[in-house]
This record gives C-alpha cells, sequence and structure tokens, in this order.
C-alpha cells in the first residue's frame, strides 16, 4: 500500500479536561484497531494534528508511553486550529500524524537524579517523562519536579502533580509569578530560576530537562550550571514552527538540523552547534 | 489552454438558479420580512445573508459568494439618507462604483450582480427584485465560467 | 558514430505523445517576450532557439505549485478520508536546459530521506527528461560555478545537440531516453555544438569557509538590506522545495492541499506564540544561502544550486544568490589580504 | 545628471541632514541598476541614473530594516513621487523627516515602460530637491488609460478566458505586494487564518480572489507606477486591474491618487451627490 505520508490516522476523542481558562487535554485513540496494536512512541516525541476544515497544528504527546489504550494532547487556544480543537467533545473524530521527532534519552538517564523544570504551558512535554519514570521507579534517582506558572489558575495536571508528590524520593515545587498567588497559596512565589536556586538540590549525578518560553530557559540555564551540571545534562525541546513533521517542508530548519527529524530534544551542548536562529 | 464557455442551454425549466442576497439588517432585511408578513410570494432560489450595513458588505464576500456555487448575487440595503449609521451606504455606494468597473475587468459577467435600495416599508419591491432577478438569471444559465474557475482548481 | 533527427520529426514526436493521452511540458512564449515552462497543446507552441533559458523551471512538472494531498468528508462526528488521486499519465519534459534536469537528482534526496513522498516520486517515475544543450547564456547563468555546465548530463533522460539547419544530434543516456527515441533516429557522423558556458566567478569553497565562521558577520545585513521578502526567487528556482499544508473545506467535505511557500516569506517561521526566530528580511536572505551552500550540502551531499540564475533573472530588486557570493567572495578574499586585496578595495565603492 | 545627484547627495550625507541616500547602484555593468543604501558620502560615487532606473525605491520608506538606518533621503522618478503623497496623505510615513530628490524622467525601461507612454509627470511634484530639466504637459484620459480602453473592446466571455489563461500561471510570489510601497500592512489579509478570507494555494480560484482583492485595496490609492506588473515572473498585465480601477475613480469622482497631498482619499470619504445610475 502506497503511504501517503501526510495522511492522518481518524483518532476518537475519549475525553477531553479543561486544564485552565484556556488550555485544555484531550484523551483521543486509534479508530482504526488495528493501528492501535501497532502504534508505539517514546516519551518526548511529538504529533501533529489535525482539525478538518482548519488545519494542523503540532503538540507533544504528553501521556506515557506505557499507557497503550490512549494518547494524549495539551494545548492553548490561540490560532484558527487550536480554536477548532476546542470545540470538540467525546466521540468526535481528529486526525493525528506521528509519532515524530526524536525522544528523551531515558535510557540515558537511568540511574541519574532527573531534575524537570516547566514554565507555563511547557508542563505537558514533561509530564510524559515524569510519568515513565515513575512507573519505572527503581531505574531513576531523585526525581525534582519545578514546576511554575504565571497565576495559580494557569498551572495545569494539579490533580497529578499532587499525585506525584505521594511517590518516595520525589520533590514537587510548584511556583507561580510573584503576584500570581492567591491567599490560600501553599506553594512557592517567584520565577522557576529563583525557586530552583532556593530549593538547593544537590545536582550530582542529576540531568535537567528545562522547558519554558525562552526568558525562562535563559535565565535557568545558568542556575543549573551553578548547581554543577554539565552542559550535555541539560535538555530542552525546541518549539519550532512545524508543519510537515517528515523533515521534507524546510519550515524547521535551524542551523544543520531539521528541528522536526533531529530535534525537538536537544542538550544544551547540541544546542551550542545550532546558530542563534531559533 | 483556452477556456472556451459552451453555450449554456441546459433545459430552461429545471434549472433553479442560486442567488446570494447580502442584505442590511436594518432596511432591506426588514423590507424582505415585511414581504414575508404581508404574504408576498417569491421565488425561494434566494439565500438571505445578513449583515448590519451595506457599508460592512465587503467586496470579497461577492467573490466568495460566485466561489461556492452563486449564479447571481443580490447587494441591497437602506436608501441614501436612511442608513442607520448615516453614511454606510454612501461609502458602500462609492465602493461599488468602483467595483464594479474591476469585475467588469476582469470578464465577471456584471448582468448577475444586482445592486439596490430597499428601505424597510418595500416589501413589494423587495418581491419584484427577487422575481426579475431569478428570471433573468434562469434565462442566462448557471454561472459556468465561475464554476469552472472553482473546479479547475 | 552519433545519431541525429530532422526538427520536423521531433514536433511531430511531441504531436503524437500529446495525442496519445501523454502529458508534455516544454519552454514557449508567454505574451510576446517572456519565455516559460508550460504544458504544451501543439508542437508548434515549443521554442527551441535563441534564448538562454525560460525564466521559470521544470520544478512545476515534478513538484507542481499546488497539489492536494487527501481529501475528507465530514458527516457529524465521523470522518472519512479519501486518497487524492495521484496522475497515471506518462509525462515527457522537452527541451529543459541541463541546469533544469540537474535538479532531479538533488531533489530526490529531500523526497526520500526516511520519510518518502509518493506524490514526488510518482511524477518522478513517470517523466522523461530530454534536454536541449545550452548555445549561449545570459549574465546570470553561473551553471558551471556549481559544478554544471552547458551540456551537463546529471537528470537528463536523452539530450540534443543542435546541428544547424533544424537538425538535432540527440545521445541517449537511460533506458527510457533510449526508449523515446527507439526507431526515430538516423546514423551520422556530425557532433552537435555546444555554447561555451558562463565563465567560472563563483568559488564555492571560499563561500563555504565563510558560511562555516560568518553566521552573524554584518555582511548580510549590508547585503541583502534591498531585498523586499517576495517569493519570485524561490518558486521560480529549480531546487527550492519548501511548501504549506492548507485545508480547504466547503460545505461539509474539503481537502489538504499542498503549495509552493518559502523561507523568504515573513510568516514561514513565526510560532503561534508570535516569537518569529527570523523577524528580518536580510535573516531570510541569510537562510536561503545557507540552506543551499551549507545545510543542504552537508546533509546530503548536493549543493542546492544548478547555477540556473533564475533567482537574479527575476528578482525585482537584482539580488537572487551570484550577487551575495560575490560579495562573500571579496569579503575572503579582503580578509585573506591577498593580491585580490586592491580589486576588492576597488569593488569596495558600492556593495 | 549624475554629478548634480552626487553633488547633492555628498553635501546632504556630510552636512548629517540625512544618514542614508536609497538610490540605485549598478556595480556591474552589465546587470540592470538596483536599489543601493549609501551611508557615507565616499560611496556617493556608487550612484548611477540612467533610464534603466526602474524600480520604484518610496516602496523602503515603510521597511523597519531601512527605517532603522536613520533620516533618508530618497531618489524618484515623476511616477515615484506621488507614492509619497499618499504615503504622507495616510500617515504612514514624516514627509518633514526625509529629504525627497526628484529626478527628471523622460521614460525608463529598455523596452520603454508602457506607463512611459502617456507619463503626465516627467518632472516630479511635491519634492525637495529637482535635478534635470524635462517638459510635464497634461495628458488627456483617452490616452493615459488606451491600454485599458483597447482591452475592454473585447467581449466578457473573451475577456473573461484571457484572464483564467493569465492568472492560471501566478503561483502566489507575492512580488507584486511586496514591491508595491502601498501594500504596507504589517500582516496582509492573504497571510490571516481567522477568518481564511480566500484560498492562498495558487489555483485559479484562490488567484482570482487574491488578484481581485489586490487591485481593489489600492482602490484609489494606485499611482501607476506599474512595479507590479514589472516584478510579476509568470508576466501577468495586472497593469490593466490598476487602470480599470484608476479610470472608474477619474470617470466617477474626478481622483487621481498621489496628486494632491491634502485632497481627501476617493474611498475613505463620500459625497451625497455621487452618482448611481446602476443601483435599481
Amino acid at each position: 500500500m502506497v503511504m501517503n505520508i501526510y495522511k492522518p490516522d481518524l483518532m476518537k476523542v475519549l475525553q477531553v479536561r479543561q486544564q485552565t481558562g484556556d488550555v485544555k487535554s484531550v484523551r483521543i485513540a486509534f479508530e482504526d484497531p488495528a493501528r492501535a496494536a501497532e502504534f508505539s512512541f517514546r516519551v518526548g516525541q511529538f504529533g501533529i494534528f489535525s482539525a478538518f476544515g482548519y488545519g494542523e497544528s503540532t503538540f507533544n504527546i504528553c501521556s506515557s508511553s506505557n499507557w497503550k489504550d490512549y494518547i494524549e494532547f495539551c494545548f492553548r487556544k490561540t490560532g484558527a486550529v487550536t480554536e477548532a480543537l476546542w470545540q470538540i467533545e467525546e466521540g468526535d473524530t481528529i486526525g493525528f500524524r506521528g509519532p515524530y521527532g526524536n525522544s528523551y534519552p531515558m535510557e540515558e538517564w537511568e540511574g541519574r537524579d532527573l531534575i524537570f523544570l516547566g514554565g507555563g504551558i511547557a508542563m505537558p512535554p514533561i509530564r510524559c517523562a515524569i510519568w515513565y519514570a515513575l512507573e519505572n521507579r527503581d531505574k531513576y534517582g531523585h526525581i525534582t519536579v519545578v514546576y511554575g506558572a504565571r497565576t495559580t489558575r494557569d498551572l495545569v495536571f494539579q490533580d497529578e502533580l499532587d499525585e506525584w508528590a505521594q511517590h518516595e524520593r520525589t520533590t514537587i515545587i510548584r511556583c507561580v509569578d510573584p503576584g500570581g498567588e492567591t491567599p490560600d497559596w501553599k506553594g512557592e512565589i517567584g520565577f522557576v530560576p529563583n525557586v530552583l536556586k532556593k530549593a538547593a538540590i544537590q545536582a550530582r549525578n542529576a540531568v535537567a530537562l528545562v522547558i519554558g518560553p525562552p526568558i525562562m530557559i535563559k535565565n535557568t540555564l545558568p542556575v543549573l550550571s551553578d548547581m554543577g551540571l554539565a552542559e550535555r545534562d541539560i535538555y530542552t525541546s525546541l518549539e519550532n514552527r512545524m508543519k510537515c513533521g517528515v523533515g521534507k517542508c524546510g519550515r524547521c530548519n535551524c542551523g544543520p538540523v531539521y528541528v522536526c527529524k533531529e530535534g525537538p530534544v536537544f542538550s544544551l551542548e547540541q544546542m551550542k552547534h545550532l546558530p542563534n536562529d531559533f | 489552454m483556452t477556456h472556451k464557455q459552451p453555450h449554456p442551454d441546459p433545459d430552461m425549466t429545471t434549472f433553479e438558479p442560486k442567488i446570494v442576497a447580502y442584505v442590511c439588517n436594518w432596511c432591506t432585511y426588514l423590507g424582505a420580512d415585511l414581504a414575508g408578513t404581508n404574504r408576498l410570494e417569491y421565488p425561494p432560489n434566494v439565500r438571505i445573508i445578513r449583515l448590519p450595513c451595506t457599508g460592512r458588505i465587503d467586496f470579497n464576500l461577492i467573490v466568495k459568494a460566485f466561489e461556492t456555487g452563486a449564479d447571481a448575487v443580490l447587494v441591497s440595503g437602506c436608501h441614501p439618507g436612511d442608513c442607520h449609521y448615516t453614511s454606510g451606504n454612501y461609502h458602500a455606494r462609492r465602493r461599488w462604483t468602483l467595483f464594479r468597473e474591476l469585475l467588469d475587468t476582469l470578464g465577471i459577467e456584471m448582468d448577475r450582480i444586482h445592486f439596490t435600495w430597499i428601505s424597510a416599508a418595500e416589501g413589494r419591491k423587495w418581491q419584484q427584485v427577487i422575481t426579475e432577478i431569478t428570471e433573468k438569471t434562469r434565462q442566462m444559465g448557471p454561472y459556468l465560467a465561475y464554476k469552472r474557475i472553482c473546479r479547475v482548481s | 558514430m552519433s545519431t541525429i533527427i530532422g526538427g520536423q520529426v521531433l514536433r511531430d514526436m511531441v504531436n503524437d505523445w500529446i495525442g496519445d493521452g501523454k502529458r508534455v511540458g516544454g519552454p514557449g512564449y508567454v505574451g510576446n517576450h517572456l519565455i516559460l515552462y508550460r504544458w504544451l497543446h501543439r508542437s508548434d507552441e515549443l521554442l527551441l532557439e535563441s534564448y538562454p533559458r525560460p525564466h521559470n523551471s521544470i520544478k512545476e512538472f515534478l513538484f507542481p505549485s499546488h497539489e492536494k494531498l487527501y481529501h475528507y468528508k465530514i458527516d457529524g462526528q465521523h470522518i472519512e478520508l479519501s486518497e487524492a488521486v495521484l496522475p497515471d499519465a506518462q509525462q515527457i519534459i522537452f527541451a529543459a536546459r541541463p541546469c533544469d534536469a540537474a535538479s532531479l537528482p538533488i531533489l530526490d534526496h529531500v523526497f526520500n530521506w526516511d520519510y518518502r513522498d509518493v506524490f514526488y516520486n510518482r511524477r518522478r517515475s513517470l517523466t522523461t527528461v530530454v534536454t536541449l544543450a545550452c548555445q549561449d547564456h545570459d549574465a546570470h547563468c553561473f551553471c558551471t560555478s556549481v559544478g554544471g555546465g552547458p551540456d551537463d548530463e546529471r537528470g537528463s533522460d536523452a539530450m540534443l545537440f543542435a546541428l544547424g539547419q533544424d537538425q538535432y544530434e540527440v545521445r541517449c543516456f537511460t533506458d527510457k531516453g533510449k526508449a523515446l527515441f527507439e526507431g526515430k533516429l538516423e546514423e551520422s557522423t556530425r557532433v552537435g555544438k555546444v555554447g561555451p558556458g558562463p565563465e567560472r566567478r563563483l568559488d564555492l569553497e571560499t563561500v563555504r569557509e565563510f558560511l562555516k565562521t560568518d553566521f552573524e558577520s554584518p555582511l548580510w545585513e549590508r547585503q541583502t538590506l534591498r531585498c523586499i521578502g517576495c517569493g519570485a526567487c524561490a518558486y521560480n528556482c529549480p531546487t527550492c522545495h519548501c511548501f504549506d499544508i492548507t485545508d480547504e473545506k466547503v460545505g461539509s467535505a474539503g481537502v489538504r492541499m499542498r503549495s509552493w511557500d518559502s523561507c523568504q516569506m515573513a510568516m514561514f517561521t513565526v510560532h503561534a506564540s508570535g516569537h518569529n526566530p527570523r523577524s528580518r528580511q536580510p535573516q531570510r536572505q541569510r537562510q536561503r544561502i545557507y540552506h543551499k551552500f551549507e545545510i543542504y550540502p552537508s546533509k546530503f551531499g548536493e549543493i542546492l544550486c544548478t547555477g540556473c540564475g533564475n533567482c537574479s533573472r527575476v528578482c525585482p530588486v537584482g539580488l537572487g544568490i551570484t550577487p551575495v557570493l560575490t560579495a562573500i567572495q571579496e569579503e575572503q578574499a579582503a580578509r585573506a589580504g591577498t593580491g585580490a586585496a586592491q580589486e576588492a578595495g576597488r569593488e569596495k565603492v558600492d556593495q | 545628471m549624475t554629478k548634480q545627484l552626487h553633488k547633492v547627495c555628498r553635501e546632504l550625507l556630510e552636512s548629517g541632514k540625512v544618514q542614508v541616500i536609497i538610490g540605485y547602484g549598478q556595480k556591474d555593468r552589465g546587470q540592470p541598476p538596483h536599489p543601493v543604501f549609501i551611508t557615507s558620502p565616499e560611496e556617493v560615487e556608487g550612484l548611477v541614473w540612467n533610464d534603466q532606473c526602474v524600480a520604484n525605491l518610496t516602496t523602503y520608506l515603510t521597511r523597519k530594516e531601512i527605517r532603522a538606518l536613520g533620516k533618508p533621503a530618497i531618489i524618484v522618478k515623476g511616477c515615484d513621487a506621488r507614492a509619497i503623497v499618499v504615503l504622507q496623505r495616510e500617515s504612514q510615513i514624516d514627509r518633514s523627516a526625509m529629504v525627497v530628490i526628484g529626478m527628471a524622467c523622460n521614460g525608463v525601461g529598455e523596452p520603454r515602460l508602457a506607463k512611459c507612454a502617456a507619463c503626465d509627470a516627467h518632472v516630479p511634484a511635491h519634492v525637495d530637491i529637482t535635478i534635470g530639466e524635462a517638459v510635464s504637459e497634461p495628458v488627456d484620459p483617452e490616452r493615459r488609460y488606451n491600454d485599458l480602453n483597447v482591452f475592454m473592446t473585447q467581449s466578457t466571455d473573451e475577456r473573461m478566458d484571457y484572464w483564467q489563461d493569465e492568472l492560471e500561471r501566478c503561483v502566489r510570489c507575492y512580488a507584486c505586494r511586496q514591491v508595491c510601497p502601498l501594500c504596507y500592512c504589517e500582516r496582509c489579509v492573504a497571510d490571516k487564518n481567522r477568518p481564511v478570507r480566500f484560498s492562498t494555494a495558487p489555483t485559479l480560484k484562490g488567484n482570482y480572489a487574491w488578484h481581485i482583492t489586490r487591485a481593489f485595496h489600492l482602490a484609489g490609492r494606485c499611482i501607476g507606477c506599474d512595479e507590479c506588473t514589472r516584478a510579476c515572473p509568470a508576466g501577468i498585465n495586472l497593469r490593466l486591474l490598476n487602470l480599470s480601477v484608476a479610470r472608474a475613480a477619474e470617470n466617477a469622482f474626478g481622483y487621481r491618487a498621489g496628486l494632491d497631498p491634502e485632497a481627501e482619499p476617493v474611498i475613505g470619504s463620500f459625497s451625497t451627490q455621487d452618482k448611481e445610475s446602476f443601483i435599481k
């Protein structure tokens, strides 16, 4: 059968949860059972999701690769496609193409302490890695999650943050930007880089995954270096504009790499070889 | 590739023209409503699209109507001086004066585009305009040239 | 020993091909002075002499400006997908230029690495390319500087060489080429003429050195300020292959379509958040040069340029590849402080 | 004239009155002149002026990359100068923060561009410095719109066939938009997708909608510099569309774009006495 690499799989919407005022997470499953059986992905990969009549958008698959009966993605309402996706309900059909891109090197990270730093809507790409690590708990050392957002209402997957906190050797730190807290807020107040510095996590054998707005990444990297992390142990996921996801349309080309093929996950060391063009 | 338009002579009686009417909310729409309440009969071929004012009827909408298969387009609103927004129809009049020339240059059949003023009290005029346009468009047949433009894509 | 063919025999062959349902694309007049590659209806639209090359490229026949990818139908909550109809008519590109044909092996890489593009591959397999060796060239041609030439065989199935008096020598390189001219050729000893081709003025080694080190150089800003950010260079270039995927729905059915796009367009890399890594036009011009002369070669081993010169031929403000690469070469020469420095100095008067 | 131009530009740069000269350069004699941006007095020798200087440089006045170079002096022909009048009227430029050098012109382009046959702006108007002499005499509308009048003698079907063949070649490279001094929108309606106003694919349907929108968004604004027609790589005669709307504005409202900085824009204003013969 000639493979049309641009044609999506049809997915049935199982569940739609509203996370914040403009962020929803959606669980979908393959309509074609054969595809569902053969489908597998690695945490950190992304997919291209279709709202028929509007277009396609790129989101990380934010469910763990161990969960076989559905995949989940999370999006903020900002454009034509996300506005169309905002209207979907259980039982609707949307399109999905993927999995694309490389993934978190979970095998390499085995035996290391994990530091996850997320900002705002960047929690979904981290969530899949956290669940994967918790499901293989013994393979990983101490897990620290520092997750920040502008206000308490912008925190995504709050129920799961509580659930993660129950696990042993896991520290969950939530923070909101100054002024974004509510009177009964128990978490930290401040930006992720400062909260991370204050938490003074020992990072002798640690690996960090930093995902968030460019400003947060820029300020967090020095803190991580001060904590003694080598550049090859700090990872991030680039947010380039993508269209085809299969290394053809040229949009995500940044220096020597096609971010949709060789990325989006890069270590800081790899990013040194990329020009300042992302 | 010459796009010679075959002379349209489908069976006259069966062809039901599709007419799109962009009407202003304060006058022509009420005029059409009045025609309805007065039980004035007029052909059902017209699809009425209500907009706040003729000033808001963007020229793109006329092109969009032909793109989606309309055989004739009517644009109608308040008589000059009656506009709810005082000058919407004046601006529209200027715009249509220039826009008609552009469409004419492009070879679009100008007798498939109709402009009228119909006030809220002119239910009868609405009936008469729609009947007249439907008959005229039925004579001209479907707008094959624009259908070919959209199908050729 | 060579094989030759008469011009009239060629024109009859073109009419026969069109007659039995094959699609034939070739250069023809548009208006009274512009020459473009187009699908031909009759062979007398074909133009074989007295012009360097058409202003567009044969890319249109293999990677068309718009192409349906798949259809969908929406009824209620259910959606039905259906494949787009792939072409199945044989295609013959006739009297293409060697710098057009040379782009095909280059494009094969990007459309077949990892994921294979069925649309491009289908048209590629249906296509036979007959090129016409160049007799003359104009100020924009620079094929000899990027490894091409007036009789470069890359990508051609057969090549015609003008003999004068409407006679052509034919050299078939592939089975497709031989099959096309089966039984139409006469033995002869005459060998077709080939033009001299443009003299080499660009040295890609020095350019690549510059590209490796000078991403932030002020040269980019100085050289490309006049770029107005249209897509004329990319859309007429034989090797530019970037595209956009759009969705068009009428009523409850629609189609996903791919159309040409260009890194020169302002919105090409803008993020949903509004952040645009390349928000200024010089950055986009830099990306075009990098992708062609540094990124594609390092990834696929081929320069993404065949030196046809269309980018400067169609550029409304006289930019394109040659002016920028020439400026880079002068900058390198000036830096190297070699004898060329004085020559570069004289050029310093103007960008 | 070139000598005079060099002298004027050197003085402007040396006096610090302007930081950049937007003019024409011709580094490689084999190629036509192209826009250049001269920022230092010694580079002034690179400026050229001949009948190949076809580009309308005013398109750079609204670009952020060029504005960043500081106060400009710009070299314009008679037709280009009218774009400055419209840009000023639409408050896109600060006319006082620039020096406009008008060059007398007797027609440009090899072969001579179509617009030059009916040109009534051999001597640029509303400029600060004029170089060279030429005679500007009024041109009657009959001659100004001659190309259009000839085209309009064809029947509606013939015109429709003509445009279907022409617009089929459009590949939506948007050179017509990017080269136009009056197409300065930050984000063009063609680049918006909420809603998608017309198809962005170079289908015939999309091309018709695009060229109608482009020509009509310039209604009563287009000054007839014909850069769009020159820049189009597919050789589509966009001049006819611009002339069509320009002729309508002149016939119906006696309005021509770019002549009078104080005049009310034709689409932006209205008059209760406008004729309406076509409205039933």
